[in-house]
């Protein structure tokens, strides 16, 4: 039991245990909390694997961003110290079925499957190869979607924007 | 960025440049001069559309990131056309008061949402098309949600986009297998590194479950009815016609070109989806009485069809996919053309509302009638053309029972496109809608739309010139 | 494929997990908010499936690291957006909860 | 070489005057009309007498026999390679005979017409249905093959269904004259499917070939059966069949008493001297065949003519309509006629049952024709039917009286009138071959003799009611043609017919047969002098007799209930339980199945509504499930 | 220009002119016009059409004009005629001339009457010239589809549900015939080389016989539908008491004959194999359908609902003569259509208007009215012999060539069948005579009928046109056999080479 191998237990098991709280928490602020956490443990299995550049981004886009963009909207529109009623006990039962049969077909399918690795020689994974890649517009290069998401992102601030604002 | 990758990709660019002079006259427009922006948007976008069919370079760009064909290029010009029609016909409906503070945004997003559109039809790689899809959804939500002051209308939004968070989820989930299983996302690395196993299998229907959402697809439609009975007009023309009609195009190419070695499978996924999505499709559509909801649901149906065509992975199917999304544009756009009409005159929706208009807007029931029956299928109009084309294509590969199915359908359908042909022509009605006189961009759309419902049918050059550029399997 | 030893699957099970729980959060959580933040974890774990394909399988380039990367941003999008249109169904409908939602039907 | 070919025009003449009255008939004065009508059969009449003459005195016969003549033939459709239908005209003894016949008798009914239908609304139209008969059934008689007899017969039937239905604001002529197109249609049938049956196997329709040696041989020769009887049986049964609806056979004999309903003229024309002959003449024109292909089926014939004579005359006894008691004695006599057919052999002697046949049509047609003529004479001066309302009027009405008691005399049978001569051949027929049938002969006979005489006293004689007009003497018109036709039925019987019309068309002699012809004529005296008793003053006798029968009496009185069972069967059977559940069924089941399928769609529609629920979640639900299942429907049941 | 051409830029034209026409006035008279000279040039192509065949021109098909069309698809506007579509041409052309004189009065919006009727008509002329399956099928719809608003907007009673009734069954009727027409095409090439929806090429050539056993229902009760074939013919009634009269008469009278003309041309002669194999089945269905037909009619009250039964007999009996395939039946049912398709057109005008002097069509209601309106009386009792099969009039001459030759059958199945159709003309006259004897003859039953008027000039050219064409096929039948004959060898040889 490596050092490794325990961290990993942990972020996995931390990602799963928060998961679930995320969705069963009936306090909108701690879901919120919840969804931190795991995003925060996501981060850490990236820095597990070594993509740092990954687990910065996640961080500080994901954890960053969102979750707070998300708890800002939940002080607009919740009170702070409500609590959820339980969804009824049928549409809780129902999706969990749906989502138990998937889980179980996705896992069985995963772990059937032998996965085949590529056999080309594996390229650095650093700033300067990110960097590089992002900019590229050969081959596995990444400049156009890059580029591509900047329209994405214009657009969807203004469409925020147009609806959020107070309008006549 | 040299002239020829500028060439290869003119659509893209031209549109972004179209979004910017767009935005730069938003900033430049007095605030209670807006109205001015319509023009503006209108003939910049007639030139972008022009442009468009001037002929030019097609070839793969960014290491195969970014692809283009002739048809790929004819498919955007088709969608222009489409978005310029629809232009037209929401301009009188921007020029309202209500909406004056926000016309130029309404061309952003919606000009945004196209671009994202041709990226994802020209992609070659699941990135790509990926983001292209999310690039043309994204915006989408936002102005579905349009007429903010109707809860209809913030309904429509949230639904659009929550159920379309969810499937791009599945969607993802399905390209991150496939992603495994094949160690690349190019298109033509997939397809080459493809080899069958549950695994792809589980990743391949996901991903069919995300394309199905964008197509409407039974059993991934339910948010069809909603978001477009919710949406303003001229958003559910976008979303029914445009949308819809990228969604199945780039459907079709991953089909034919990254699984075409699975397509003895993916044959039988869309036999099954499309006699789920025609049948259930109309048996909604037969009780509708809201005519975007009517239309909506009409569209799934219209979209199980067109899985016929796709299910002749052949030139053949290929060419009946696109001529009959050509022809859609067109009937559709008619009709809703018409809904939109009067829907800003009157503000009246309903069916019901419909009796008895041809005694006093003969013009727009006979452009609704034609409309349909094109929908339905009936000739001389061009629907019939590309009905047949479609039910050629399935028939071709021997699915006739599908194919019987199909056309068993498009009788019920018939059903209930006659239900409002009745409305207008045959129910009495005390108080129609009254006569009223539609603006001249409304008529240019409704003129556009029927000369392509009669000329394109009969225009056999147009089909040979899509058949020369399809591709099979 | 290990690595230090863990083997891929382990990864897998994680992000399977966790794109269900999202699941089944859509499917019951009542608050608009809470069914945004069950398509975070979706797409988090599809995230997590990605990196792990390329970390473990396919480190020859990084096209899933980069697909990732695309996916957090079009979540943040997706995410700004959804929250207006939440924002803009509280004014609406004062509330917002799922189930109050269905003007619309049939 | 004498040519015939003017014999067209005993063809075109009525028919040009049916579309002349038919067309432009309004536009006239009713008088011309008539008169119009008149002359143009006076001139067929002469053109038949002409045609009559030059065959049988100028043409050479060639070895003895008569010649058979197509005057005309034209093919008129292709069928098949074989078979076409051909129109024309054929000249040979009995057609010969049954131009005069026909010419004659509707000549004397327009010419009597003109006076009896004067006034009359639709007086025109009457004249213009008159000559579409007299068209059609000289059509038929002339025609080349039994395709175009068909075509004739049909069209005759459906002059008749005119004439008959002539008072149309009158239900029960419009009831009569559905009645007699509907059982002669019926009966039609069975001639068409005859018809088929025949042609196939002779490969001809025309009747030189199918009466020819050829079409003899290829019948003969048919091993086929159909329910144990020989094709050739079935087709010539089938055929008969026909001839008996039109010759009003029982039991296809129903239509003809209601039939009466039509204008008397008509009766007279149509149901007594030339269309109920129809059927004779059908089975004379195909007698060889009858004779050497089927003589199961001539036995046949001969019993049902026997049983219909004697049906008819005992149900002739009882009626007081004075046109149905002629009715019934038309049927009776027709029964005579089928009888002779039926006993008859082929060839010389043996073939005396068919001259009787023929000799009998021709003088019958005089005799009943002049019946007729009477009793619309009669009908016209008291203006009623029944012989109740009647009596007496020998004193109003001198001609009609003497030209009926002729006439009455003739087909009692009583020597010399003509009557006696074509009875007493038929009597000496049936005594050669048939004993049963000979005596049931006999006592038709002299029913025959009573009824007629029955009705003779109670019109011309017995107790005088109460007039409210006094009955007179018709006008000259309509006597010409009684009186015409009274010296006929004197004297017709005189004709030599063995020297002219023969099964085989060579003339021989013919004897009276004493043995035959006393007893006859003392059976007929009897008859008359019964009826003389009982009917000559009044009528008490009478009703003690009717009461000492009883049911009997009535149950003739009835017709045997005759119509009442074809009632049953059109109306309980056709209509209730097969027309009525029929309609019932393509309403509810079969158009119920279709809008069945539309109903269960519009509740599909409905009931899965629910899904639509509105709710976002529920739509993700069947999203993902939707999701799931397809990945597992192709993961693990996709082959 | 070809004179086949015609047959659809005359109906174009005269639509167009009907929009530039601005009264009620115009319309009529433009119609009247255009239709007027689709009947001339009807009579022109059936002497042009003697003329070729006399100066010794044998092809199949006459006056062939073949434009490519869809080059990929091999489809192609290819027209022709032989004598069977010429004799069908000229009784549309009669049709739908006194059509327009049936309808000459109609008050609401008739403009968009007259066109949708002209829109039926170019349908069905253009189906009857059409040699490519693909054009074939096009104006087939053309032609069933302005039924539906020429029923909903200007048809009484229940207008909508049969207007809609009838629209569904015949487009689901057209259902089949798509996946049977697709079956051809894609079989048409069985020995490699290009598909074809041409007619004559595929009739070259032998469709594999699992291919014609599969395809051959589809298509034969795909057409059968609009024949009214047994038991998909309850659109008929239905549809038929709703429609207008011009309507009535151009559906029964022309469109139902698509259905039987399809079936040979299409069905039997392409796929002559399965037509053999397959027969008995449907020979049984059209019995069944010649039967039921007139026994349904007896008992109906309505006089559109009694003829509409009383065609799904005779339409029956076309479909049963195809059947028998031998010359001379094919012949008789082809008079049969032609015959039946004027004398029903006949009556339909006749009930037209008598109901629309009335305002009943039950015929319990009325009573003598052949003393009030002579003329149309004259006229029915006329349509009624000419359905019972008076001899002189049409119907006489298809019934009879029909039994003639369905009798040439030597087995027992076929001439059982046979004499049971044969049956059928007692049945015909028992609810001819019925119909007729109520309706106009008797006693006048409603007081108010006394007032009623006799037909006026424009329904007087209507009818005397049908009477005339009717009477004129009764007399002389040879004509029109022969016209027909000469173009029935190909499809017998067809059927004869199995």
């Amino acid at each position: 039991m490596t050092a490794y191998k325990i961290m990993f237990y942990l972020f996995a098991a931390m990602i799963i245990v928060f998961s679930i709280l995320t969705v069963t928490s009936r306090r909108i602020l701690r879901a919120a909390v919840f969804l931190l956490f795991v995003l925060i443990s996501t981060a850490g299995l990236y820095f597990w694997l070594d993509y740092q550049f990954m687990a910065g981004v996640q961080l500080a886009l994901y954890a960053g961003g969102i979750v707070v963009l998300i708890i800002f909207s939940i002080l607009l529109t919740s009170h702070i110290d409500q609590k959820f009623t339980q969804p009824h006990w049928s549409k809780r039962i129902m999706a969990a079925t749906a989502a138990l049969s998937g889980m179980g077909l996705c896992l069985l399918l995963f772990l059937q499957h032998t996965f085949v690795p590529g056999t080309n020689p594996p390229i650095k994974n650093d700033m300067t190869a990110i960097g590089t890649q992002l900019l590229s517009t050969e081959h596995n290069g990444f400049a156009l979607p890059f580029e591509v998401i900047s329209i994405l992102l214009l657009a969807a601030m203004i469409a925020a924007i147009i609806i959020a604002k107070k309008g006549k | 960025m040299n002239l020829d990758q500028f060439l290869i990709m003119r659509h893209e660019l031209l549109l972004i440049g179209v979004v910017l002079l767009v935005l730069i006259a938003e900033l430049f427009i007095k605030s209670d001069k807006k109205h001015h922006v319509i023009p503006i948007a209108l003939i910049l976008f007639l030139l972008y559309t022009i442009v468009g069919f001037l002929p030019a370079k097609t070839g793969v760009l960014f290491g195969g990131m970014y692809q283009t064909s002739e048809l790929v290029i004819l498919f955007k010009n088709i969608l222009n056309v489409a978005v310029f029609i629809i232009l037209l016909q929401s301009a009188s409906w921007l020029r309202k008061d209500i909406n004056h503070e926000r016309i130029s945004e309404f061309y952003i997003i919606l000009l945004s949402s196209l671009i994202g559109m041709n990226f994802m039809i020209s992609a070659g790689d699941f990135l790509m098309f990926y983001l292209g899809l999310e690039t043309a959804t994204i915006p989408l939500t936002a102005l579905a949600a349009f007429d903010k002051y109707k809860n209809k209308s913030a309904e429509a939004g949230i639904k659009f986009i929550l159920s379309s968070a969810l499937s791009s989820g599945i969607l993802l989930f399905g390209l991150s297998i496939l992603y495994g299983t094949t160690g690349s996302i190019y298109f033509t690395e997939v397809a080459e590194k493809l080899v069958a196993s549950p695994l792809l299998v589980l990743g391949f229907i996901f991903f069919v479950s995300g394309m199905s959402f964008k197509i409407s697809l039974v059993p991934f439609h339910f948010w069809t009815a909603d978001v477009y009975e919710g949406a303003p007009v001229n958003v559910t023309s976008f979303l029914s016609v445009v949308s819809k009609g990228a969604a199945a195009f780039i459907f079709m190419v991953i089909l034919f070109t990254v699984f075409k070695s699975l397509s003895n499978m993916w044959g039988d996924v869309l036999y099954l989806l499309s006699i789920l999505t025609m049948t259930i499709g109309n048996l909604f559509a037969m009780r509708q009485k809201n005519m975007k909801r009517f239309l909506a649901f009409s569209s799934i149906a219209q979209a199980g069809f067109i899985l016929l065509g796709i299910m002749g992975a052949s030139e053949l199917g290929m060419t009946s996919v696109v001529y009959f999304v050509l022809v859609y544009v067109f009937s559709n756009l008619a009709a809703f053309g018409v809904v939109s009409v009067i829907s800003d005159k009157t503000g009246l929706e309903s069916m019901d509302d419909y009796n008895g208009m041809y005694r006093t807007n003969p013009k727009l029931s006979l452009i609704m009638m034609l409309a349909l029956f094109s929908l339905a299928g009936i000739p001389p109009v061009a629907g019939f053309f590309g009905k047949f084309f479609l039910f050629t294509s399935a028939a071709s590969k021997g699915y006739y029972w599908l194919v019987l199915i199909a056309v068993l359908n498009a009788t019920v359908s018939l059903y209930y496109y006659l239900l409002v042909v009745k409305a207008m022509f045959i129910n009495k009605n005390d108080a129609p809608i009254a006569k009223f006189k539609s603006t001249f961009t409304d008529r240019l759309a409704l003129i556009i739309c029927v000369a392509g419902i009669f000329a394109i049918g009969f225009a056999s050059p147009i089909y040979e010139l899509i058949r020369k550029l399809s591709f099979g399997l | 494929m290990e690595r230090y030893g863990i083997p891929l699957e382990g990864f897998l099970v994680i992000s399977t997990a966790m794109f269900f729980i999202g699941i089944y959060g859509f499917l019951v959580r009542k608050n608009l908010i809470t069914m945004l933040m069950s398509i975070e974890l979706i797409l988090n774990s599809v995230n997590i499936n990605f990196v792990a394909f390329n970390s473990y399988l396919f480190p020859e380039n990084m096209q899933g690291n980069f697909f990732a990367l695309i996916v957090v941003a079009i979540a943040a999008a997706e995410a700004s957006v959804a929250i207006a249109l939440i924002i803009n169904i509280y004014r609406r409908f004062s509330n917002i909860e799922v189930e109050n939602i269905d003007e619309m039907k049939y | 070489m004498i040519n015939f070919s003017y014999t067209i025009w005993i063809l075109i003449i009525p028919i040009f005057m049916f579309l002349l009255l038919g067309l432009l008939g309004m536009k006239f004065k009713p008088i011309i009309s008539g008169v119009l009508g008149t002359i143009g059969l006076g001139v067929v009449m002469l053109l038949s007498y002409y045609a009559a003459y030059q065959y049988f005195f100028q043409l050479p016969r060639i070895d003895d026999a008569y010649q058979q003549i197509l005057a005309h033939n034209i093919t008129w459709l292709n069928l098949s390679a074989s078979l076409q239908i051909k129109m024309g005209v054929f000249i040979d003894p009995i057609s010969v005979m049954m131009l005069v016949v026909v010419s004659t008798v509707s000549f004397m009914v327009h010419l009597y017409s003109i006076g009896y239908m004067k006034g009359e609304k639709g007086f025109q139209r009457f004249f213009a249905f008159l000559s579409l008969f007299t068209f059609s059934m000289l059509g038929l008689v002339v025609a080349t093959n039994i395709f175009q007899m068909y075509i004739f017969w049909e069209l005759v039937g459906v002059s008749s269904f005119l004439l008959i239905g002539f008072y149309y604001e009158r239900p029960s002529a419009v009831a009569a004259s559905k009645k007699a197109f509907i059982v002669t249609r019926f009966a039609d049938l069975g001639f068409l499917v005859g018809i088929l049956l025949l042609s196939y196997y002779t490969k001809s329709f025309d009747f030189l070939n199918i009466t020819g040696p050829v079409g003899i041989e290829v019948t003969r020769n048919l091993t086929q059966t159909f329910l144990g009887m020989s094709v050739a049986t079935w087709a010539l049964l089938l055929i008969f069949m026909g001839g008996a609806g039109k010759s009003a056979m029982f039991p296809l004999h129903i239509w003809l008493p209601d039939a009466m309903e039509g204008p008397t003229p008509v009766s007279a024309l149509i149901h007594a001297a030339t269309m109920v002959v129809a059927g004779v003449f059908l089975v004379a024109r195909l007698f060889p065949l009858y004779s050497f292909a089927a003589p199961d089926a001539l036995t046949v014939i001969a019993y049902v003519g026997g049983f219909t004579s004697l049906f008819a005359a005992v149900i002739a006894c009882t009626q007081f309509d004075i046109k149905r008691v002629l009715a019934f004695s038309t049927l009776s006599q027709i029964g005579y006629m089928m009888l002779a057919l039926g006993v008859s052999g082929y060839g010389g002697e043996k073939g005396l049952g068919y001259m009787a046949s023929m000799f009998h049509l021709f003088t019958h047609a005089m005799f009943k024709a002049l019946l007729f003529l009477g009793a619309g004479s009669i009908i016209h001066a008291v203006h009623s039917n029944y012989m109740n309302e009647m009596g007496g009027l020998r004193k109003y009405l001198p001609i009609t009286h003497l030209t009926f008691l002729i006439a009455c005399l003739t087909i009692a049978g009583l020597f010399p009138l003509s009557g006696f001569w074509s009875k007493d051949e038929i009597l000496a027929a049936a005594y050669e071959h048939n004993k049963l049938l000979f005596m049931v002969e006999y006592l038709v006979a002299g029913l025959t003799a009573f009824y007629m005489f029955r009705l003779y006293f109670r019109v011309f004689w017995n107790k005088e009611p109460h007039y409210h007009h006094k009955p007179h003497e018709s006008p000259l018109v309509m006597t010409i043609p009684l009186m015409f036709l009274a010296i006929a039925s004197i004297f017709a019987g005189f004709l030599p017919f063995s020297k002219m019309i023969t099964s085989d068309r060579l003339p021989f002699e013919s004897e009276t047969n004493l043995m035959v012809a006393i007893p006859s004529v003392a059976i007929g005296l009897v008859g008359i002098l019964i009826a003389f008793l009982l009917y000559k003053k009044d009528n008490v006798r009478v009703e003690k007799i009717v009461k000492g029968l009883g049911g009997v009496y009535t149950t003739i009185y009835n017709k045997f209930y005759i119509d009442e069972v074809y009632m049953f069967v059109t109306k309980k059977i056709i209509f209730n339980l097969i027309s009525r559940p029929v309609a019932w069924f393509d309403r509810h089941v079969v158009d119920g199945f279709m809008n069945g399928i539309a109903g269960v769609t519009v509740l599909t529609s409905r009931k899965i509504k629910g899904a639509q629920s509105g709710q976002l979640q529920h739509y993700a639900f069947f999203f993902v499930l939707g999701a799931i299942a397809f990945a597992l429907i192709f993961i693990y049941l996709w082959q | 220009m070809n004179i086949l051409a015609l047959f659809i830029i005359i109906p174009i034209l005269t639509i167009i002119g009907i929009l530039c026409t601005k009264d009620h006035v115009g319309t009529r008279l433009v119609s009247a016009i255009g239709m007027g000279l689709q009947l001339i040039t009807s009579i022109v192509l059936i002497f042009m059409f003697y003329a070729e065949r006399n100066a010794g021109n044998h092809a199949d098909m006459l006056f062939m004009v073949d434009y490519m069309w869809f080059q990929s698809l091999n489809i192609h506007y290819l027209v022709g005629v032989d004598g069977i579509s010429v004799a069908m041409i000229a009784l549309t052309s009669v049709v739908s001339f006194a059509g327009v004189f049936a309808s000459w009065e109609v008050k609401d919006l008739p403009r968009e009457f007259f066109i949708s009727l002209i829109v039926l008509a170019t349908g069905v002329f253009g189906f009857f010239i059409s040699l490519d399956l693909f054009t074939m099928f096009l104006f087939y719809e053309v032609a069933v589809i302005p039924m539906y608003l020429l029923i909903g907007l200007w048809g009484s009673g229940p207008k909508e549900y049969s207007a809609m009734k009838l629209t569904l069954m015949l487009m689901g009727g057209s259902a089949l015939l798509l996946v049977g027409l697709f079956g051809i095409y894609f079989n048409s090439a069985p020995n490699g080389g290009q598909l074809t929806f041409n007619i004559m090429e595929i009739s070259k050539i032998t469709i594999p016989m699992e291919a014609q056993r599969f395809f051959f229902p589809f298509t034969f009760i795909g057409f059968g539908i609009l024949g009214a074939l047994f038991p998909f013919h309850t659109w008929s009634p239905d549809g038929h008491a709703s429609a207008p009269t011009a309507v009535s008469m151009l559906h029964a009278g022309v469109l139902m004959k698509l259905g039987g003309y399809g079936c040979f041309r299409v069905a039997m002669f392409l796929m002559p194999g399965a037509a053999h194999e397959l027969a008995w089945i449907f020979i049984i269905l059209t019995a069944i359908s010649v039967v039921y037909g007139a026994f349904g009619a007896i008992w109906q009250k309505d006089l559109k609902y009694i003829n509409a039964y009383s065609s799904v007999s005779h339409c029956g009996l076309v479909l049963f003569a195809l059947l028998m395939m031998n010359e001379t039946a094919m012949d008789g049912a082809i008079i049969q259509m032609i015959s039946h398709g004027l004398m029903t057109a006949l009556f339909f005008a006749l009930i037209g208007m008598i109901y629309g002097r009335t305002h009943t069509r039950m015929i319990n209601e009325m009573g003598g009215l052949m003393k009030v309106m002579p003329f149309l009386a004259v006229c029915y009792v006329i349509a009624g012999l000419a359905s019972l099969g008076l001899p002189g009039l049409s119907g006489f001459v298809a019934e009879m060539t029909i039994f003639v030759g369905a009798f040439q059958h030597p087995d027992t199945f076929h001439r059982v069948v046979t004499i049971l159709a044969c049956s059928s003309i007692v049945v015909t006259a028992v609810y001819i005579l019925r119909v007729v004897g109520v309706l106009l003859f008797g006693p006048i039953r409603n007081e108010e009928f006394n007032s009623l008027t006799d037909a006026k000039w424009f329904e007087k050219v209507s009818t005397i046109t049908l009477i005339a064409s009717v009477a004129f096929i009764g007399i002389v039948p040879i004509w029109l056999s022969d016209l027909i004959r000469m173009s029935l060898k190909p499809i017998l040889d067809q059927l004869s080479s199995f």
